[in-house]
């Protein structure tokens, strides 16, 4: 597939990963790593999606305020009375919709992607302050909360879907006609539709699925809280296009793999998780955040030109 | 909001720097309920943590013709120039639940300084019940970094510490008042602290992700066991109440946003009839535990949270 | 022709270049002389836009030296524009959304203190297009709304307007009718006659012989024959490129033709007026006229690419869908002419490329089949004649005439029922040409009803069993065979 | 120029004042109006840049953090002693510096503009804080101060500010020769290497711009404010793009317009001042901007469409 030319940024997470262990002595235990995960999950999950889009050069920075719409109106529900399994339900087909509506708008109305998306942000964080009035609904039942805060085992169930949906997005990218079709549009939109690509529905279904996983993403993030909230996912679209832009997607569309995401994920979570094993001040924190993402990429990138030299 | 009345002919603009916390929602309960009952007509809004939008909101509302600005600042200083908007448009100023630095008309806080100072103090006896000594190592989730209220709770809660050199903090980070980011904060610091006595909280919403955190962590043991972390929270809140009367949280320093609000009205019904006010109002803050959650005092204060 | 050696102006000293597995120049020496044409030739993929990056600066040398009037050629292309070296690439390098006059001033407006002069810049680039036979254009239009012969002249334009002594043009006419063609040659003629050391890449093999004084041949990557035009004669030229003998012909045999597979009937869309014409099954058919007479408009109508505003089309006695994947989906493929923005996804590998939209073939219920992916997509190659190192090479760096190969491949996978061919042969060299040409002839006999046109009227003629002349968006005439006659079919075409 | 051949958002505009004028004696009032003008400013003079920088295809996340870092810089010098012209220059030479570096990766070391600059707006908040400790800066003299708080006659500075520089800006975009070429090297940047274009100091240009209209926009904050806050500029990357994004000009590079950007610029100042000034509940404000902000695009889309139907 198109991506699959690019080695991805392993090299800076492999040395991120070496220096955390000389650094602290918590980093390399199963819990701590499966820690990791646990916290990757929701930026993990919502980043699945978010590469489809970007693959096909949109963007959604809707996917945030989606995530705290989505899982508002379920605990609501399930508050409510409503069954824990069919606030799952409501929680995937709500923001489903969102990325339905985003995906009929960039598609069909031809609107450019970062406004839709934009305005979709504003219009559901709106929402979800109405609808909760600035408050917090906690006390779920498990039925809500298991696929963020349940273990099977000693692992989290988080970490389960976290694999699952890489897995099937790496399948979905790599090895399905719709992967296919998402590099092509994102490619060359005016080559795909002259080979019978249906480029809107292609698009469609990106923002779709970009939608669907901010709604998994969601159903963690309240498992985790044990609460919905308000803010929940406030700046998580940065964060997200982040790792998937870190893992070596291009905004213009049409190069990236999931593979390249998964890293992407997985350095920021590595980076913030080591900023607090060894508690440096919150004053440098953000500082050093910053840093350690512009040596990863300046790494990668140099790492790339020993690669392939003759590439202006 | 806008409530109906306006049958006085006074309207009240009220500026505030959120609406996603909880603390705020008791706020706008309040003012509805105070202008409501003096029959005046409100205007509200949010500036979303932004200094210069509130600034922009409140020459807004001036413009519109509002007879006084309440207002909740994001920042005490910079809140200046709107001040100096409301004086040359002769507009009384009160502010709530922080204090702004250019001179206003009122202002009524509860202390935040003292706020984190009560939680050191109440870490320290628990642990000296528990122990024999205040000795013990603590977790500090400080708030969003830059804004005043956060920047106060933090001098309370180091000041205070000070007093006790048996107290070492273990960690200390910015939860951001947000639950999400706390909790994986605080996930985190157990994993690099095999042993923490207390956590320190500068809001409750950071204090209810802490303790989600311990329980999956596996560290959680309900308040009253020897292993138990204490966790203290500021603010009150529904979801920390809960989890006090739950045995999760030890304690919340409750302010009560509606009765303070329900005041500010009240200020202004007395600058309304020429009555003289009071320049600096210090709503005193409560304590609740589980101990004290049912008891004449805190009934007689106020859980602000069951009302909202 | 000057005889007399005139000092070398440009000097290539064993120069190579690879790429990634490619060894795409090998050891090449050859100079460019003031006041002569040195034509250089080679089948796709031989390494002649290679030579010209490595000359502009554009792409850099791995090994020998490149002089220029005895220094190393600047590395950087601004530098070598300085230099007083423009080169006309093989491409079409403008910037599409800006207006004409931006483009043919692009990076090199007139301004004072950084200013721009706009009446300057005005008059010169009315004075370059005039150069060029476009006079009449509107210069606040964008490139992008320019027909493809417009924009390659648009690009030559530029290019002389630069004040140069050496001249590169890679594949200029590969898009321009033959009337663009002559006066381009005319131009280059008195351009060598003021003295500049012209440098010509062409498929063409007629004009080379028309206008070169020097002809060099590369073959993968090497200088395997150089020598004045006089030693040189088709035959010869051909051999040398290919390293076989081969007589150019075009394989037309008679077939039986069925019914009408394509009907467009008093079709109105932008740039077509009331056409009305059809293809039967088995026919091939092509449609002439002048640079701008709106052959690529029609295509792009019946493959539903812009919007018909009036009359019908039908395949099969059923109307076709407007949408460009319904169009695909009911056999009906457009091989468009400009490649590069509307035929490839150039980021992607030449298999993706070749299997865009053929999913029938090789997936099954939306999953991919990856080993009968990668087979098809061999067969193509080797079908085609496609040099490429592998099929996961990305289609960008392929060279242009396989990139075209690469668009008909794809075309051919499809099976199609309409097959609608805008200019197949582009930059397609003499050894590949016959196989593309019986790659349309099979698809004719399997069924297809084909509907051709191209740059060069010859092919077309060659290639049809009958032909539409268009003019300025109307059919004005039609042709079977039997009636073929160049000289008419170009005066119905031009007729005002 | 390569954008003027699309009429920008102006009805959209258009309608809104007259909705606005409609339903609130207040808002044609001159001194509504002027606050319009004077609030839009920090936004506006930020966007001056980013539309330089979005037209080459790039983006700049940076601008909040830098509008922070540089004021904060200059007001601490100021407060310690030094003139208060000394620190305007400070201001805007820092804001610029940070653009530089910006550019400098861009460019050079060809590193993607998003995790760049987004490296960056860590990098900057975090200083920012760790210098200020968290603490505002206030009691400025008024040479800080004057260019954001003062006035001329009735009219405040920042709106002359706000002025002249989308007239410097539309000016350098439609009549300079870094204009021009800044449009070929977002609208085609191979193209424009080939002929002759220095690609990426055309580049480092547009970032340095960029920053240094940050910085601009930092002086009129702290102005505005009479103080330097450690949050500032939080969140307004995301506007500043908006109301480029919104004015017409692509992400994608190549097309744009500075009066696009203006229309885009007062179109949010007008949504956000009328809002307040129909005392629309605040639960409700963000979800109506976002509609609003919709509805603006999809009517600009069907009336572009109108315009030149025959665009596939
Ligand atoms: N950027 C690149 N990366 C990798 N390989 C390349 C690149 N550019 C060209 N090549 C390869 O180098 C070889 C020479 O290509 P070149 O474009 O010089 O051929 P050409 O003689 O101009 O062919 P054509 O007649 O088709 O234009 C080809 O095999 C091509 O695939
Ligand atoms: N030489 C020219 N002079 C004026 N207008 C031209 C010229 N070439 C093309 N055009 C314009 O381009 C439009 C359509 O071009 P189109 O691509 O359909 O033509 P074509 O017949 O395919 O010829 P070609 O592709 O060789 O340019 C016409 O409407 C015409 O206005
Ligand atoms: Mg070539
Ligand atoms: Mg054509």
């Amino acid at each position: 597939m198109a991506g699959n030319s690019r080695t991805p940024i392993i090299i800076a997470l492999v040395l991120a990963c070496v220096a955390m262990t000389l650094l602290s002595d918590n980093f390399l235990s199963s819990r701590n790593l499966t820690n990791i995960l646990t916290q990757s999950t929701v930026v993990g999950i919502a980043a699945v999606g978010a590469t489809l889009v970007i693959i096909t050069g949109g963007i959604d920075l809707s996917v945030g305020s989606n995530v705290a719409l989505s899982g508002m109106i379920a605990s609501q529900l399930v508050n409510g009375g409503t069954a824990g399994f069919l606030g799952v339900v409501v929680c995937l087909v709500v923001a489903a919709g969102i990325g339905a509506f985003n995906g009929f708008s960039v598609a069909w109305l031809r609107l450019a992607p970062f406004i839709v998306t934009l305005a979709v942000l504003g219009m559901a964080r709106g929402l979800t302050l109405q609808l909760s009035q600035g408050q917090s609904v906690y006390g779920l039942p498990s039925g809500l909360t298991w696929l963020g805060g349940g273990t099977v085992g000693a692992v989290p169930v988080p970490v389960f879907l976290f694999a699952a949906m890489f897995l099937v997005g790496h399948l979905v990218l790599s090895r399905t006609t719709l992967g296919h079709q998402i590099y092509a549009v994102g490619g060359n939109r005016q080559a795909a539709r002259l080979s019978g690509i249906p480029d809107k529905r292609v698009l469609f279904y990106a923002y779709l699925i970009g939608g669907a996983c901010a709604g998994l993403a969601a159903l963690v993030l309240v498992g985790r809280l044990g609460a919905a909230i308000p803010t929940a996912g406030n700046g998580l679209e940065l964060q997200v296009i982040a790792a998937v832009v870190i893992g070596g997607t291009s905004l213009f569309g049409g190069k990236g793999t999931m593979v390249g995401t998964l890293i992407g994920v997985l350095l920021i979570g590595v980076i913030n998780n080591g900023l607090t094993l060894l508690n440096v001040s919150p004053f440098w924190v953000q500082f050093i955040q910053g840093a350690l993402i512009l040596a990863a990429v300046l790494l990668d990138a140099f790492n790339q030109r020993r690669l392939s030299v003759a590439d202006a | 909001g806008e409530s109906s009345g306006g049958a006085s002919g006074v309207t009240i603009g009220y500026s505030t720097y959120t609406l996603s916390n909880p603390f705020f929602a008791g706020m706008q309960k309040g003012l509805q309920t105070g202008t409501r009952k003096h029959g005046y007509k409100l205007v509200t809004t949010n500036s979303n943590g932004d200094a210069a939008q509130q600034v922009t909101d409140i020459q807004n509302m001036i413009s519109r013709g509002v007879n006084y600005v309440l207002l909740s600042p994001a920042d005490g200083k910079a809140i200046t120039p709107a001040v100096a908007a409301a004086d040359s448009a002769k507009v009384p100023v009160i502010s709530i639940a922080d204090s702004v630095v250019p001179p206003i008309t009122a202002t009524i806080t509860i202390d935040d300084v003292k706020a984190g100072s009560d939680a050191v103090d109440r870490i320290a006896a628990d642990l000296t019940a528990r122990k024999g000594s205040a000795t013990g190592t603590i977790v500090d989730i400080q708030g969003i970094l830059g804004t005043p209220s956060a920047a106060r709770r933090e001098l309370g809660f180091r000041q205070q510490l000070a007093h006790y050199p048996g107290l070492r903090v273990a960690a200390a980070q910015d939860g951001g008042y947000d639950t999400a980011k706390s909790n994986s904060l605080m996930v985190d610091i157990l994993q690099a602290n095999p042993q923490i006595d207390a956590v320190f909280a500068a809001n409750d919403a950071e204090a209810v992700g802490v303790s989600a955190a311990i329980k999956a962590q596996g560290r959680f043991k309900p308040v009253g066991d020897p292993g138990h972390i204490i966790v203290i929270g500021v603010d009150g809140s529904k979801p920390a109440i809960a989890d006090v009367r739950a045995g999760v949280q030890d304690a919340s320093i409750s302010q009560n946003p509606i009765k303070m609000m329900e005041k500010a009205v009240d200020t202004v019904a007395d600058l309304e009839a020429h009555k003289s006010v009071q320049k600096q109002i210090d709503w005193p803050s409560a304590i609740i535990t589980l101990d004290s959650i049912d008891s004449p005092e805190v009934k007689n204060y106020g859980i602000w949270s069951d009302e909202v | 022709m000057k005889s007399e050696a005139a000092a070398p102006v440009v000097e290539f000293r064993g120069v190579s270049k690879t790429y990634p597995g490619i060894r795409a120049l090998h050891d090449v020496s050859l100079t460019l002389t003031p006041g002569t044409v040195t034509a250089l030739a080679g089948e796709n993929g031989a390494g002649k836009s290679t030579f010209i990056k490595l000359l502009s600066g554009a792409e850099k040398a791995d090994s020998g030296r490149i002089l220029l009037r005895g220094h190393d050629v600047p590395g950087t292309p601004g530098a070598v524009i300085d230099a007083g070296v423009s080169v006309i690439y093989q491409e079409l390098t403008d910037v599409p959304d800006m207006s004409l006059l931006d483009n043919l001033v692009l990076g090199r407006q007139p301004a004072r203190l950084g200013v721009v002069r706009r009446g300057a810049a005005k008059r010169a680039a009315r004075a370059a297009l005039e150069r060029v036979g476009l006079a009449g254009l509107p210069l606040d239009r964008p490139v992008r709304r320019l027909s493809l012969a417009q924009r390659q002249l648009t690009e030559i334009a530029r290019c002389l307007a630069r004040d140069a002594s050496v001249l590169v043009f890679d594949e200029p006419t590969s898009a321009l009718s033959e009337k663009d063609t002559r006066v381009l040659l005319e131009t280059i003629k008195s351009l060598r006659a003021q003295g500049m050391a012209i440098l010509y890449v062409s498929h063409h093999l007629d004009e080379l012989f028309e206008i070169a004084d020097e002809i060099a041949v590369l073959r993968d990557g090497e200088l395997v024959g150089a020598g004045p035009v006089g030693e040189w004669d088709e035959p010869r030229l051909v051999r040398t490129m290919l390293a076989k003998d081969m007589a150019h012909a075009y394989p037309w045999h008679d077939r039986p033709v069925g019914e009408d597979r394509l009907r467009v009937r008093e079709l109105d869309a932008p740039g077509v007026k009331q056409a009305t014409l059809q293809v039967k099954r088995g026919e091939i058919v092509g449609l002439v006229g002048l640079a701008g007479a709106g052959r690529t408009e029609l295509l792009k109508a019946v493959a539903g690419l812009s919007r018909r505003s009036g009359g019908k089309v039908e395949v099969d006695g059923r109307p076709l869908p407007t949408r460009a994947h319904q169009v695909v989906r009911r056999g009906v493929i457009y091989a468009p002419e400009d490649r590069k923005a509307e035929g490839l996804v150039l980021d992607a590998s030449v298999r993706d490329n070749l299997s865009y939209g053929v999913y029938r073939s090789f997936a099954h219920a939306g999953w991919v089949r990856r080993g009968q992916q990668d087979r098809l997509a061999r067969e193509a190659i080797a079908g085609f004649r496609v040099k490429a190192r592998d099929p996961s090479q990305p289609a960008g760096k392929l060279s242009g005439g396989n990139q075209q190969k690469i668009v008909l491949a794809r075309a051919a996978a499809h099976t199609p029922k309409v097959l609608l061919l805008d200019d197949p042969t582009r930059g397609v060299d003499v050894g590949a040409k016959p196989g593309i040409h019986e790659h349309v002839l099979a698809l004719a006999e399997y069924g297809a009803a084909v509907l051709m046109t191209s740059s060069d009227t010859d092919e077309v003629l060659a290639m049809a069993d009958r032909v539409y002349v268009l003019r300025t968006g109307r059919v004005v005439g039609e042709l079977r065979r039997a009636e073929f006659d160049r000289e008419r079919v170009l005066r119905l075409a031009a007729a005002g």
